[in-house]
């Protein structure tokens, strides 16, 4: 955690604060997205509250302050109570892992912009985020209503369906960079596009070293699949209005539903940071390597400290809008696509994903072993 | 590992909501109980039935068990693909090719079969 | 006290508390998910002894997926309060003495073992120098699994896939399977 | 004295006593519950203990076998429990009960 106690108050410090962050990102969110959906289907969307009805989301929160506190008679109460507290720990847990910008050099002190660096990042993450099945198990369960039984259960079915396909995109990913650290896969990505094989070298000098041009195919599974286990549309069927009310969380109002909204937004932006970090070069900078970048800070500031400085904000940025970039794809396909039919969903899931995941994963296999063993 | 850390901000957070969700109830209150018909659970408002037989679907826990089968052919490969490049170094690349490869064809097949037996159809 | 002393007394509480809760609470929902608290246990106890990968794993398996399983049919039965918990009569009291002196026994035995210290390190053996530098720096020692894994344990691998074939095809049949002897109705 | 380095000094013996006291639940669980369904929660239990075993004689004795042999573990254990939950429900679609003491109907 760190050598002087100074050092560890700072480290869980930061944990708190990419907690907040991640908090904090959620009402920016929904204001997007209800202005986003508002703007695509040509409506105003909220605009009354602060300058653009950016302080709405503000207002919104005090209502749900004021909810009275509602559980049905015939529901158990302790799961019922659990279940929106645990919606927020395994998006805050496996979000604190992903590498946001390069570390931040201070005197002989060294702070890595991220809540955590874990060695093994992607099967951590993965392990994580596959705990939240429970909450919706929970939710299900401790409502002790039909809709909220049957939304769990097709939530859960779901999310560890797609899990497959998830897991076996990555597959390749790991293959390709040799590694399950996700700050060594972003600094495998710097630089122009070259790698070698076949007994000889390739290069484009105008394209970056992306994972988004070895792996395209499993980028669009891993992508397809993110949405399905962030249960948003056009994947939404754990809250099919039409047919099952609001899914899990039908008996949750005020606060606890609040809880729930935070914990899907942070499945939204794992799922973008992962993205990211796999197939878009992490916070890495096109055309600008970290080393450069550095370089600069140092011309400008004159210090070490200060390129060390200049390097993190520049790279923090970097990442925020890839990051951000994604997010808005995230709700620009909420507010376009169709809903699918369960029966759809599980034949996409298991019949067409996975399958096209194990093509991939084998065909990198193949690629990697003939350009290690024969030269054109 | 940073456990420390993981352990500090799951607890942080189990306190954290669980201190809004009481601040929620300090400001919000409890539901009042005006009438029984509240307190029940929502069935599009008809009075609520006992539901003694459940009507899930078997299919559900039919695809989790499919679903931790595959899941741990899945994570077989994990770490092979980490080291796949360094045993192409090695020297031993063909012959652990070889075997992820044999592993997959019996993934495939299972994969085959499953959807061959329509376990994984749902009502249309 | 150094962190790994507080880590370890910390995570054994995590892990024994939800294993007594698994055995003594009546309804079986709870036991499920005290289980699932006990799994998470036993990873951070893995990731304290440099199995990273196996701690991602046992996330991955037992938390992700076994025990989805196991609470989904819970929630399928709906089980309540289990009528009669713990088995009665003369036997099963036999039984829970029996079960306590097994505890007694396992315990002075693992621990008379211990301290005696045999020296199980085998002198030489492959890939033994590279674990023990991968522990002494705290680095990620899953190449050395894969290595071990994928050279020397092929055919238990291989063995694996044949099992988890078969499975998944009997599983299905099982559950498709009608008719019986039994039946009631 | 002892107890102190006992409490301080964390080794191989601290994780195979954690690993017997899990393993004893889990058998204290199979034999005195008796819905089916938490005695193959118990068996999980005790899977889990001699994983713990197992890692911790792979750190203290540098031996990578101990790994591989948990991943193995883990690996019968999940299709232990896919198998043997799928008899469960089997079972509990033809009787509506998942009580041991109900399945002395299936002698003979």
């Amino acid at each position: 955690m760190g050598n002087s106690s100074l050092e560890i108050i700072i480290n869980l410090a930061k944990t708190v604060v990419v907690f907040l962050m991640m908090v904090q990102a959620v009402p920016i969110l929904v204001w997007l997205e209800r202005r986003g959906s508002a703007f695509i289907q040509n409506r105003f969307g909220p605009n009354r509250v602060g300058p653009l009805g950016l302080v709405q989301l503000l207002a919104d929160a005090a209502k749900f302050l004021n909810k009275e506190d509602f559980v049905p008679d015939k529901g158990n109460r302790l799961l019922f109570y659990a279940a929106p507290v645990f919606a927020l720990i395994p998006a805050a847990v496996a979000y604190m892992a992903m590498p946001m910008s390069t570390p931040l050099k201070i005197g002989d002190s060294t702070f890595l912009i991220q809540g955590y660096e874990v060695n093994v990042g992607i099967v951590f993450i993965l392990g994580i985020s596959a705990m939240a099945v429970y909450t919706m198990l929970m939710a299900g369960f401790g409502s002790s209503s039909k809709f909220s039984l049957m939304g769990a259960m097709r939530a859960s079915a779901q999310v560890i369906s797609y899990e497959l396909a998830l897991g076996l995109a990555i597959v390749g990913v790991i293959m390709m960079y040799g590694t399950f650290n996700l700050t060594d896969m972003v600094l495998a990505q710097q630089g122009a596009f070259h790698f070698s094989g076949f007994g000889r070298e390739f290069s484009l000098s105008f394209l970056p070293n992306w994972g988004i041009f070895y792996q395209p195919l499993g980028a669009v599974i891993f992508f397809a699949a993110a949405f399905a286990e962030s249960n948003r549309l056009p994947f939404d069927l754990a809250e099919g209005e039409a047919e099952l009310v609001a899914g899990f969380h039908t008996e949750y109002g005020g606060f606890k539903m609040l809880m729930f909204f935070i914990g899907e937004y942070g499945h939204m932006m794992i799922a973008s940071g992962l993205m990211t970090t796999f197939y878009f070069g992490g916070y890495g900078i096109p055309g600008w390597t970290i080393a450069e970048v550095y370089q600069t800070g140092v011309s400008i500031f004159g210090s070490e400290t200060g390129g060390s400085i200049f390097s993190s904000v520049m790279h923090f940025l970097s990442y925020n809008v890839k990051f951000a970039i994604f997010l808005w794809i995230f709700i620009h396909v909420r507010w376009t696509l169709p809903r699918f039919r369960y029966d759809q969903l599980m034949d996409l899931g298991w019949k067409t994903m996975l399958p096209w995941a194990l093509f991939n994963t084998i065909l990198t296999a193949t690629v990697i072993f003939l350009a290690s063993q024969y030269v054109i | 590992m940073p456990l420390g850390g993981m352990i500090f901000i799951t607890i942080f957070i189990a306190v954290f909501g669980t201190a809004l969700i009481f601040l929620a109830r300090a400001i919000g209150g409890l539901a009042k109980r005006t009438s029984a018909a509240k307190m029940e659970i929502y069935e599009c408002g008809i009075k609520e039935t006992e539901k003694k037989d459940s009507k899930i679907s078997v299919n559900f826990y039919l695809t989790a068990i499919l679903f931790i089968l595959f899941d741990i052919e899945i994570i077989y490969m994990y770490p092979w693909a980490l080291n796949f490049k360094d045993f192409l170094k090695d020297g031993t690349g063909a012959l652990v090719f070889t075997s992820m490869i044999s592993f997959m064809v019996l993934f495939i097949f299972g994969l085959w079969w499953a959807v061959k037996s329509k376990a994984l159809e749902w009502e249309k | 006290m150094s962190m790994d002393t507080v880590l370890f007394w910390f995570l054994s509480l995590i892990v024994i508390v939800p294993a007594l809760a698994v055995v003594l609470l009546s309804n079986p929902v709870y036991s499920a998910l005290s289980l699932v608290m006990t799994m998470v246990g036993v990873a951070a106890v893995f990731a304290t002894l440099n199995a990273y990968f196996l701690a991602g794993v046992q996330l991955i398996v037992y938390t992700g997926a076994v025990m989805v399983l196991f609470v989904m049919v819970l929630m399928l039965f709906d089980l309540k309060h289990d009528l009669q918990t713990f088995s009665r009569g003369k036997v099963s009291g036999f039984l829970k003495i029996a079960g306590v002196g097994v505890m007694a026994g396992l315990l002075v035995g693992a621990i008379s073992l211990a301290t005696k210290k045999p020296s199980l390190i085998v002198e030489g053996s492959p890939l033994a120098n590279e674990l023990a530098a991968a522990a002494a720096s705290g680095a990620d020692n899953t190449k050395i699994l894969a290595e071990n894994l994928f050279l020397r344990n092929m055919l238990g691998f291989e063995i694996l896939g044949v099992l988890l074939l078969v499975i998944a095809v009997g599983t299905v049949a099982l559950s498709r399977s009608k008719g019986g002897t039994h039946a009631r109705d | 004295m002892q107890e102190i380095s006992l409490l301080l000094a964390v080794g191989l013996n601290h994780y195979l006593i954690l690993s017997a006291i899990l393993f004893t639940i889990g058998l204290s669980g199979v034999l005195l519950r008796r819905n089916l369904i938490v005695v193959m929660m118990s068996i999980e239990l005790m899977l889990n203990a001699v994983n713990i075993s197992f890692v911790a004689f792979s750190k203290y004795n540098y031996n990578p076998e101990g790994q591989v042999i948990v991943f193995f573990v883990m690996t019968i254990a999940a299709a232990e429990a896919a198998v043997g939950l799928a008899i469960i429900v089997s079972i509990f679609k033809r009787f509506k009960e998942v009580n041991i003491r109900f399945f002395e109907h299936l002698k003979g």
